[in-house]
């Protein structure tokens, strides 16, 4: 399966990356994203995640194809 | 319903100008309008602030815009509301966001605008880097705002 | 803090960018600005109005816009605010009202924009009387605004 | 003692007049002054009072000199 996986602002900087591509099997939720992303660390408290451009939990089940993005809390307005 | 991203400076009360008269007869029925202006202050947090950037996630930022509007539309009874947003670089006095409520009463435009930019800040993925005289920083969050300084 | 009485039609939105525009280096830190607007509906309780005259009490109504504001500025903290009222023969879409109150923070700007909205609405010794096709009719009260539509 | 009575909107054009100026003795509130322009008739309920252009109650004090006014509820906004 193939994952997109993006990083914003300053979580981005930290990774020291914008985006990537994951093809690894057995990636079922975005907890097991971020896992593949981060040499199994567990996923920050504070990190936002969205599946899809939708908003999105650790449990929240990916798909091949699926856009999975992680972020600091948003600070507009 | 209309929802923008600017990458440049923009004038708000002349967007708000223009859009009000693009409402044509709907003007008329409109008799209340709220709004807010948010531009960019010279200090955070006790430092002098002399340049900031706005980043944003091209795609979900107009989406979940979209969905706060469509949200604050089923709860009110509003006519119009525009929505604009800055990305990008922004100096002292920039204005960085407009909220604008068109509706027949006041407490729906008063009440959907403010939810607006409530939904805004804390769903809208926006992220500001502040630049100051000694590098730049992340602003790490945004402030509540239903509680008021009163 | 600026209140006036306009006896011919005003164009809100330039009223808000001189306004804005004149407080000059105080606009650096007044990162919010909550405004509203009123303007007139051509119709009302069911029935198509052609137009209004606004009577006003000359010398109380400065007086009392002038307290509402003093009141504002003490429980919230703000930098300025601008209110404009018309007075006088009032044609549907005609602005009647302009608020805009300009603070460091949302949360205070937004109260006090709504508050000085309510109290000049149930305080400030103004009357409409509206022209329908088949004659004049004074408005017989103000809704209450803090409970909204949604 | 004299008191200028002043009349708004619907109420005065249902008194008929903008104003007068009372020259009676022994007032000594807002209600007496009502009474003696309204032919003893109390003062409707919804009618707001003011002297000297702040709000005031019928049973509010009256001074030689003062501008009392009367009106219906306000409706500007």
């Amino acid at each position: 399966m193939s994952i997109r996986v993006r990083y914003f602002a300053s979580l981005r900087e930290k990774m020291g990356r914008v985006e990537e591509t994951l093809a690894a099997e057995g990636l079922e939720t975005v907890s097991d994203v971020w896992k593949a992303v981060s040499e199994g660390r567990p996923l920050p408290e504070q990190i936002l995640c969205a599946v899809n451009m939708d908003y999105a939990t650790p449990e929240s089940l990916v798909a091949d194809g699926d856009e999975v993005a992680f972020f600091p809390p948003v600070t507009g307005g | 319903m209309t929802v923008e991203l600017r990458p440049t400076p923009f004038e708000p009360f002349a967007e708000l100008s223009r859009f009000h008269e693009s409402m044509a007869e709907q003007r008329r029925s409109a008799g209340a309008l709220a709004t807010f202006i948010g531009t960019m202050r010279d200090f955070n947090e006790g430092d002098t602030v002399t340049r900031m950037t706005l980043e944003h996630y091209p795609g979900m930022t107009e989406r979940q815009l979209a969905a706060i509007v469509e949200t604050a539309r089923a709860r009110w009874q509003f006519i119009d509301a525009l929505v604009i947003h800055r990305v990008g670089e922004v100096w002292p006095g920039d204005p960085i966001v407009l909220v604008g409520v068109w509706s027949s009463h006041r407490a729906a435009a008063f009440d959907a605008c403010r939810y607006l930019m409530e939904e805004l800040k804390s769903r809208a993925p926006f992220w500001k880097k502040e630049t100051l005289g000694a590098g730049e920083r992340w602003v790490s969050c945004n402030t509540p705002g239903y509680s008021s300084c009163g």
